[in-house]
């Protein structure tokens, strides 16, 4: 397979490490400066591309692999290296920009720690084996010769789309598994069932570019969301004359709480509450028209006058009505619910309260559009859910599955303790990861088979969010060097030579996914072509980096709905609120191993390569704790000691532990750094979706007596009288800047 | 205890000063040696630390972002401030013929020179690439590329450069008549040293007056020198933007800082040798209540100094600045800044009464806290301005490291240790200069009882017209 | 002589010849207080220096006086990336081969490259000319600086290579004959009104 | 004639003053005040009452280095800044006074200072050998008086010493 | 340079300072960044990292404050221009500044270089020159906003290892303990700009060359140009704004425009203009 591959891409090797003026060593220490003649060795290409010139640097398109989002990036390559990573400006999704995880993607593709070749439990440990070794244990245990049950092979994978995944669910159909499961620690599977049932589309564009108001109850579209570049460049529209305000409702502040104008901090699981609240107020005192609902939901708004709300959430009357007001006042708005929201017991009803505001409001079809009709179904985006573990956690429990593969995702870090997913997984006779690197999930396995970066393979997405009403962009992933290590392969060839050890038919004809690839590419209907030759269409689709497919028309429907949401209730002995939020830079946990970003500050707390909890100075005052000292947060499922970081960012009852450190596995940079506070989340679901309520976890705090000091950049947090961050009003940013781009 | 009203007693045979101070050279009292082994031990660290240092990078310092300076160049400046005493002292007392320096004058330009040449190594200690050190110096190469003159650090590699030079020569020249006493009486490899470096010395009068003439001048020029040495050392400071840096009244307030720190270093030193080298008969407590007044003077205009720097920065308008003086006196450093006020302003009254100033082992201490207030003064100056200066976001505070104090400490051995063989080598009393003072004040004492005829030791055989008339003679024209 | 004329075609350097300096070294001069660098280079003279460079080792004993001088090959029909990049390049294996499939394949050294052809492994070649991996030098400025701005016949190009190669024309492995040290460098940007920019080549 | 020189070391000073007062009022016939040196363990400035103001150049050669360092400093600081190929100007002249007048002050000081040494060895006829008058009394206590003057008035010159109380006579070995 | 050089370099130098400044630059490329539009996540820093091979320090070193970050991302929760701090919570959410090397034209670490290795070149960039650095840190002391990262160890030991290293820029040096470093503007991608411009005989164009910081802010918060090209986005934004370089106040005609520049009064010259954040309250 590897020996095509250098005739292929031969422009893409790697040059001679002194080649062309190397970059390492300095200034002249002493010690480590050689210039003498003959010490460096310089290499030439065999025979290079036309285009290729040592010490000019080439730009490739591809997609970033860093989160589910699908940017188009450039890849910069100089001597067959990539070195830096940029947006494509032709994206619909990002356009020309990226986040630091995409930044990043270099690290990822040269990470140190990743796996160079096929590992095998033999014994207790993992051993280093060869492919043949490796695909044959695969053929024993589920190739076509096993007797293994197709009812009792599952695949666990994340998020994923385009044709890795059609491929995927060929390989399933050829085992005959229907258990595919798609999990994704953050994700937005609740807001997906709300917009699916009331809207009639399970992603509608947000537009809030064009919103005058942006209300956000916990929704981090800039940070941890289901595309944060994306939804940055749409913020900076938004933040444009003439400028949108941000209303944004959460209990710890996010980074897109960060730059609201408006905060207001909120205990999880009332948010609900107040939307209704809003709602309430909206129809009774500010007189919009509540006709279109049906008497049922009426009669459910009826019941949360806003005193209600405001001895439920804690949050005075004036303030609701001040935030209804400014709904009123500023239109057309858009309303967002996020994780905070979603992650309840009943987030559900609760979202569906928030998705009820926009109705009320007007929004649908304003700030909110339909998102189209994909035509090709079957390489669409494959959504995560938490909802996925936990059944895949429950199967296991009754040992229902021989084999399990997993792949891009972890979810032996992710999971909570109390699902036991790795006693469980212990029953499992037969457990394959394909994966970069030896992670918690890849340590717990049989067999660990080591892929290619996103940087050194082939493939195709479609994202789910982003684009336009009309078009969206099938995006490709083409390498942007020659594999670093012979022994790793792409994640579609495995899946293709899985294919072919079943047996398929259709699939042996083709010597690599490249070549399926290529050869679905040839049979793109002309009316995507646009009348190009087959080569000519693919050359183009490479050097833009997608795909660009005509969408089939949809509409939003309005179905308005609302159920009760339950009371929020106190719990005595855990008084507080875990807040598990995600931050753009660890995710998941998943980018914990890059250094650049466990070296990059958190954007609210500015800690880095650690853990840390976020309260309230009023919490920290009762507890008698100040930055940095460590506390102990104890859930029902058990408890984390976190250093503490103190500030006004957080409900006073709540406690913010950030996700993503806490690895036991992983990298040199990864392990036993922080704490994982997924693993002590309580044993809520969401009700209606069977999610995993994030935010639902009740915990007590305590002062554990060891006091530190954070590893954080900068000092003060004030700026003492300078005028380092001048502010000025909405109002004077209105005189001088107003709606057009004239200034006064 | 008996306190000697005379600065020296003027009976002193010439011969058995030529004994005692030869010596010295030759039989310290055994504590001499106990600290010479001290010092060899604390040099032994520096060396230690700054290996590990240049091995492994600045960062072993704890230096970091704000704070790009810390100790060694705190301590540069203390040991810059520490030479100017000697030199400068040693200059304007023979201008103004104050006799009195003569049998300590020695020991305090040597004292410079050290001093000089320990500070001289911080700058290199402290460089992050010391090997490219010499890129300071103005030398023609055919890059094209010069130091930048601009720079007041290459200001200080000019004035250090010219100080060492001068104070050196200063020292050894006037030494050259006492070197020649040192040939006359040594053997082996000393009369070799000393026959090299006593020049030919003859003491015949034309030596004596060209040798009056460039001593006088030298003089002359260094006292000008020294005093702008320690500004430009100043302006290192006070010609960058930080507040608490961007002092006007720096150059003054080091000059008188330097001139204090030389002092009491230099009572450390007096009762130090005069133990070491039973120099009980030169170093005169007289001698010492001298210099004490003198260091309670020069402490006092330090203290003014000090206390125009906060009127001025209180009563003015630059916020940052006045931040940062609210926050020496309360915030992390606070402690050793008013410890620095207490050792340098408050301590000093001790020096205001005669039972102290007389009573040696209490003036060792005084003196040794007093040159800690001084070098707290200067790691005052360096490292709450690093700490709070303009931007907020990259404040800290910072502690040095283990390695930072192991120099630091060091180069008090390391001077020690220059310092104890110079005056194991060298005459640290100037003989000649000592039997000056003697044959002078002898005639003043003999002018005054003339009467009496006893002590007379003027012959006026021959009537009045051949009597000398030198300096130090006056009112024998009348007699 | 070609390489004076192009030095007098080139303008003249407007911020360093003449005067005052050179009256201030006669007064250093005078005190006879610094000797070397009196002598101020004049408008129109190529890099100074020589360096005795030692024999390299290379894979293959690549003769360049055989193409360059025997059969009149052009420095830049091999060195190709020169004129458009920093680096000059070593030209891909795939060229060397674009004649000795045919020429001279008996040679020894012929045959040695063909088993790297063959192996598909391109020869390791010792650098020879190597200067600090701070100092970033640009093969593509200094070609158009001395040859095409300066209309010189491309044929003759291996006169400017030689100011920092040497004459490569007569020897078989190349080897350091100039001492490409900063001084040689600044000497001929002074001359030739080269940029004194520190980050054109330090960055 | 010859001549010869012999030294009479005195006990004190006045003694050795007086037998130089002697000499120069003429009771040594033969010998002038200019025959005369003093060597003594101290500086005697006032012994030029009876010498005679003999020159000390040392001050010109002061001056002189004083003068050079301002020239010199002065057109090697602005030389070098001329030279300097980068220009590190950042927005100031080429030559800039305040730091350059700092820098010629300092090279002022150290000129005149090297030059005043270098004088000093000169002018003194310093690190030249001494002769076999030389006695190592006179760096203790003791007051030479050294006069040159024609073999014939040796034995005068003596008896002038004797009369001041002379501790010891020596003359000068002829090789 | 000829005594005429030298009198007319004085002449120059009189002439700025009648103008307010010495902006007799080829280039003077400047910032303008908006803090309305800044999101504070940190992708221009960590797009610093990757094009300029910043060190990664580790823990222990990031603790003791001897990060390499060119870029940093300050945060702020105090609110001083909207009266009175919030008592109870930070409802107008934080102020973010992002701050790299302000490229000052009257630079204060410039002047306190004993060796001249940082200057200011004919770009109008205030340089670092690291080859001749001998770290005096002097600069570092003398910079009023504390951009100036010093190499406290070896760090390229520890920071790449096999293969991360792979990933380093060729085009700019790999600094070695001991050296000063700060931001510099990207200027090897400026160079790249401009040798294509000279080798197309052309004028450098606004737009073809950018910093990695302005190149990936998702908000297009960072504009980068030529402020000397009074056509470039950047020059238009700080003639719409109304700042001025050379002056220590700006004097608007307009009082209530955003736009200024940090510690201006310091008379700095930075070539890096804020614009205001903006809060509804």
């Amino acid at each position: 397979m590897s020996g095509h591959e250098i005739k292929r891409r031969d422009f893409l090797k790697v040059m001679g490490w002194g080649g062309v003026g190397a970059t390492l060593a300095g200034c002249d220490m002493p010690t480590t400066v050689t210039l003498e003649e003959g010490k460096e060795e310089v290499v030439s290409y065999m025979s290079p591309e036309e285009f290729v010139i040592p010490g000019i640097g080439i730009y490739y398109a591809s997609t970033c692999q860093q989160c589910s989002a699908g940017c188009g990036i450039y890849g910069r390559v100089r001597e067959g290296r990539v070195l830096k990573l940029e947006g494509n400006p032709a994206s619909q999704i990002n356009g020309g920009k990226l986040c630091q995880m995409g930044q990043a993607g270099v690290q990822t593709h040269y990470n140190p720690d990743r796996i160079t070749k096929p590992m095998l439990r033999k014994g207790k440990e993992l051993v280093e084996v060869s492919w043949d070794e490796a695909m044959a244990e695969l053929d024993k245990r589920v190739g076509k010769s096993s007797s293994v049950d197709g009812q009792r092979v599952a695949w666990f994978s994340g998020s994923m789309s385009g044709h890795q995944s059609v491929l995927l669910d060929a390989y399933l159909e050829s085992v005959g598994s229907k258990s595919h499961f798609v999990y994704e620690a953050i994700n937005s599977a609740v807001s997906r069932a709300v917009n699916a049932e009331m809207l009639g589309d399970a992603t509608p564009h947000y537009r809030f570019d064009k919103a005058a108001l942006l209300l956000s109850f916990g929704a981090d579209l800039l940070g941890a969301s289901s595309s944060p570049v994306h939804y940055s460049t749409q913020y900076g529209e938004f933040r444009s004359a003439p400028r949108g305000m941000h209303v944004q409702i959460e209990p710890s502040m996010s980074l897109t709480g960060a730059n609201a104008d408006l905060w207001q901090p909120v205990i999880p699981g009332t948010e609900g509450v107040l939307a209704y609240g809003l709602i309430n107020m909206l129809v009774n005192k500010m007189g919009y028209d509540a006709s279109g609902l049906s008497l049922e939901v009426r009669g459910l708004i009826g019941k949360y006058d806003p005193a209600y709300a405001a001895k439920v959430t804690g949050i005075s009357e004036e303030r609701i009505e001040k935030i209804a007001g400014l709904l009123k006042s500023k239109s057309p708005s858009l309303v967002l619910a996020g994780t905070s929201t979603e992650g309840q017991r009943d987030g559900y009803n609760a979202t569906a309260a928030v998705t009820l505001l926009n109705v009320i409001l007007g929004n649908v079809g304003k700030t909110i559009e339909s998102s189209g009709t994909f035509p090709f179904p079957q390489m669409a985006a494959k959504a995560g859910s938490s909802r996925d573990l936990l059944s895949f956690a429950s199967a296991l429990g009754k040992k229902q599955y021989d084999v399990v593969f997993f792949h891009g995702t972890n979810p032996v870090h992710t999971a909570p303790n109390y699902l036991g997913l790795v006693d469980n997984l212990a029953d499992v006779p037969f457990k394959v990861t394909l994966s970069m690197f030896l992670d918690e999930t890849a340590a717990v396995s049989d067999l660990v088979l080591p892929l290619l970066s996103s940087l050194e393979d082939w493939g195709t997405h479609v994202a789910d969010v982003g684009g336009s009403t009309q078009t969206t962009d099938v995006t490709i992933q083409q390498p942007l060097m020659k594999q670093l290590y012979d022994d790793t392969r792409g994640f579609g060839d495995i899946v293709l030579s899985l294919l072919k050890a079943r047996g398929v038919e259709e699939y042996t004809g083709f010597d690599d996914y490249y070549a399926y690839l290529r050869d679905a590419f040839s049979s793109t209907p002309e009316a995507i072509t646009g009348g190009l030759g087959t080569k000519a269409f693919w050359q183009g689709s490479l050097q833009k980096g997608a795909v660009s497919i005509q969408l089939d028309k949809g509409a939003l429907q309005s179905n308005p709905f609302a159920s009760e949401v339950s009371e929020h209730k106190a719990d005595p002995s855990y008084p507080m609120h875990l807040a598990p939020s995600a931050r753009l830079g660890m995710w998941d946990g998943r980018h914990a191993n890059i250094p650049w970003l466990q070296e990059a500050p958190d954007q609210i707390s500015k800690v880095v390569w650690e853990s840390w909890a976020e309260i309230h100075p009023s919490t920290a005052a009762k507890m008698g704790v100040t930055n940095g000292d460590m506390i102990k947060v104890e859930s029902r499922q058990g408890a984390i000691k976190v250093k503490v970081y103190v500030h006004r960012g957080v409900h006073p009852n709540v406690v913010a532990v950030p996700m993503g450190r806490g690895h036991e596995q992983y990298g040199r940079y990864a392990k036993g750094r922080g704490v994982n506070p997924l693993k002590i989340l309580s044993q809520v679901t969401e009700n209606k979706t069977g999610e995993l309520a994030l935010y639902g976890t009740r915990v007590k705090v305590s002062n554990a007596s060891d006091k530190g000091t954070l590893i954080h950049m900068g000092d003060s947090e004030s700026q003492v009288g300078r005028k380092l961050v001048s502010t000025v009003t909405a109002e004077v940013f209105k005189n001088t800047e107003g709606g057009g781009n004239s200034v006064a | 205890m008996h306190i000697n009203e005379k600065d020296i007693d003027e009976n002193i045979k010439w011969a058995e000063i030529n004994k005692d101070v030869l010596k010295s050279m030759e039989n310290p009292r055994p504590a001499y040696w106990v600290a010479i082994g001290l010092c060899l031990a604390m040099l032994s660290v520096a060396v230690v630390a700054e290996i590990y240092q240049y091995q492994t990078g600045m960062g072993v310092t704890n230096l970091n972002n704000p704070h790009m300076w810390d100790l060694y160049i705190a301590t540069f400046i203390f040991w810059i401030g520490m030479s100017h005493s000697g030199t400068l002292l040693s200059a304007i007392l023979h201008i103004i013929h104050a006799d009195w320096r003569k049998p300590i004058y020695r020991f305090a330009e040597a004292m410079t020179t050290f001093s000089l040449m320990t500070a001289g190594l911080f700058p290199m200690i402290h460089l992050g690439r010391v090997w490219n050190m010499y890129w300071v110096i103005p030398y023609v190469t055919d890059r094209g590329i010069w130091p930048n003159f601009r720079s007041p650090l290459v200001w200080d590699a000019f004035a250090i450069t010219t100080y060492l030079t001068s104070s050196a020569l200063f020292l050894f020249i006037g030494m050259i008549p006492d070197l020649a006493i040192c040939r006359d009486n040594a053997k082996g490899w000393r009369k070799k040293l000393y026959t090299v470096l006593s020049m030919g010395w003859r003491g015949d009068d034309r030596q004596w007056r060209n040798f009056r003439k460039t001593y006088m001048l030298m003089a002359c020029f260094l006292i000008p020198l020294a005093v702008s040495v320690h500004s430009i050392v100043s302006s290192d400071f006070a010609m960058s933007i930080m507040p608490g840096w961007h002092v006007t009244s720096f150059p003054p307030y080091f000059v008188a800082g330097a001139l204090y720190s030389g002092c009491a270093a230099i009572i450390t030193l007096f009762i130090l040798l005069r133990y070491f080298f039973y120099f009980e008969k030169y170093m005169t407590i007289a001698i010492m209540e001298k210099i004490c007044k003198l260091t309670f003077a020069i402490a006092m205009v330090w203290t003014y100094l000090n206390l125009i720097e906060f009127a001025s920065i209180w009563y003015g308008h630059d916020m940052v600045s006045k931040e940062l003086l609210i926050s020496k006196f309360t915030g992390p450093y606070s402690f050793w800044f008013w410890l620095m006020l207490f050792c340098g302003s408050v301590v000093p009254f001790m020096l205001a009464f005669k039972k102290y100033r007389c009573h040696m082992p209490t003036m060792f201490v005084v003196s040794l806290v007093l040159n800690l207030g001084m070098w707290l003064e200067r790691w005052m100056i360096v490292t709450p301005t690093l700490s709070l200066s303009y931007h907020p976001f990259q404040w800290d505070v910072m502690w040095p490291s283990v390695v930072q104090w192991g120099i630091v400490f060091g180069s008090f051995g390391w001077f020690g240790l220059l310092f104890l063989t110079f005056v194991k080598i060298f005459p640290s009393v100037s003989m000649y200069e000592v039997k000056e003072m003697v044959y002078h004040r002898k005639r003043e004492a003999g002018s005054a009882a003339s009467e009496e005829g006893s002590a007379a030791p003027v012959k006026n055989e021959e009537g009045n017209k051949a009597t000398p008339s030198g300096s130090g003679t006056p009112g024998l024209e009348g007699a | 002589m070609s390489e004076s004329r192009i030095f007098l075609s080139s303008e003249a350097n407007t911020h360093r010849s003449g005067g005052l300096p050179r009256v201030m070294w006669m007064i250093l001069l005078a005190f006879a207080v610094m000797l070397p660098m009196v002598v101020n280079a004049a408008d129109a003279i190529p890099p100074k220096g020589t360096y005795d460079g030692k024999d390299v080792l290379q894979p293959i004993e690549f003769p360049h006086d055989t193409h360059a001088k025997v059969n009149q090959i052009n420095c830049m029909y091999c060195h190709t990336y020169a004129r458009r990049s920093k680096v000059a390049g070593i030209p891909p294996t795939s060229k060397c081969m674009g004649c000795h499939t045919v020429i001279a394949t008996d040679k020894p050294r012929i045959k040695k490259l063909t088993e790297y052809w063959e192996k598909g492994e391109p020869p390791k070649w010792k650098k020879v000319h190597d200067v600090p991996d701070f100092v970033h030098f640009t093969h593509e400025k200094h070609l158009r600086r001395f040859v095409f701005n300066a209309d010189l016949p491309v044929e003759n190009v291996s006169e400017v290579c030689g100011f920092c190669h040497g004459d490569v024309k007569n020897m078989t492995v190349a080897n350091k004959r100039k001492p490409l040290n900063m001084g040689f460098c600044v000497r001929c940007h002074e001359a030739n009104g080269g940029p004194s920019d520190c980050w054109k080549c330090h960055k | 004639m010859s001549k010869c020189r012999i030294m009479g070391l005195f006990s004190d000073f006045e003694e050795a003053f007086c037998a130089i007062s002697d000499i120069k009022e003429g009771k040594l016939s033969g010998v002038s005040i200019d025959d005369v040196t003093l060597k003594s363990p101290i500086e005697h400035p006032e012994i030029e009452e009876v010498l005679g103001e003999r020159s000390a150049p040392v001050p010109y050669f002061t001056l002189a280095g004083a003068i050079f360092g301002i020239t010199f400093g002065f057109t090697f600081l602005s030389s070098a800044q001329a030279n300097f190929l980068v220009q590190p100007q950042g927005g100031k002249p080429v030559v800039p006074l305040p730091s350059n007048i700092v820098l010629t002050y300092e090279m002022m000081i150290l000129f005149a200072v090297l030059f005043t040494v270098t004088s000093l060895m000169v002018c003194g006829r310093f690190m030249t050998k001494r002769s076999s008058l030389y006695s190592e009394k006179v760096c203790i206590d003791q007051i030479g008086v050294i006069v040159e003057m024609d073999e014939a008035d040796l034995e005068s010159t003596k008896e002038l010493f004797k009369k001041h109380k002379v501790l010891e006579i020596r003359e000068e070995v002829k090789q | 340079m000829s005594l005429s050089n030298l009198l007319n370099d004085w002449t120059r130098y009189r002439q700025g300072i009648e103008e307010g400044g010495f902006h007799d630059y080829e280039h003077i490329f400047g910032m303008a960044i908006d803090l309305n539009k800044c999101i504070g996540c940190n992708a221009c820093s960590i797009a610093c990292y990757a094009e300029n091979n910043l060190a990664v320090v580790g823990e222990e070193k990031f603790a003791k404050d001897q990060g390499m970050h060119w870029l940093r991302i300050e945060r702020y929760w105090d609110e001083p221009d909207l009266g009175a701090d919030d008592q109870e919570f930070q409802e107008h959410g934080a102020s973010f500044l992002p701050m790299m090397c302000q490229q000052c034209n009257a630079a204060t670490c410039e002047p306190v270089c004993p060796v001249a290795a940082t200057y200011h070149t004919p770009d109008g960039l205030n340089a670092q020159v690291y080859n001749r650095c001998i770290g005096s840190r002097y600069c570092s002391n003398n910079c009023p906003y504390r951009l100036r990262y010093f190499n406290f160890y070896s760090y390229y030991e520890t920071s790449w290892p096999a293969p991360l290293d792979q990933q380093l820029n060729p085009d700019l040096s790999v600094r070695d303990k001991g050296v000063m470093e700060k931001c510099t503007f990207c200027i090897q991608r400026i160079r790249v700009a401009k040798d294509t411009a000279q080798r197309e005989e052309r004028e450098l164009v606004d737009g073809e060359f950018t910093t990695a910081c302005a190149q990936t802010c998702p908000t297009s918060a960072i504009q980068f140009g030529d402020l000397q090209d009074p056509n470039s986005k950047v020059s238009q934004l700080w003639k719409q704004y109304q700042v001025k370089l050379g002056t220590t106040e700006q004097s608007k005609q307009n009082k209530e425009l955003r736009g200024y520049r940090v510690f201006e009064s310091l008379n700095t010259e930075p070539c890096v203009m804020y614009l205001d954040r903006v809060r509804e309250v």
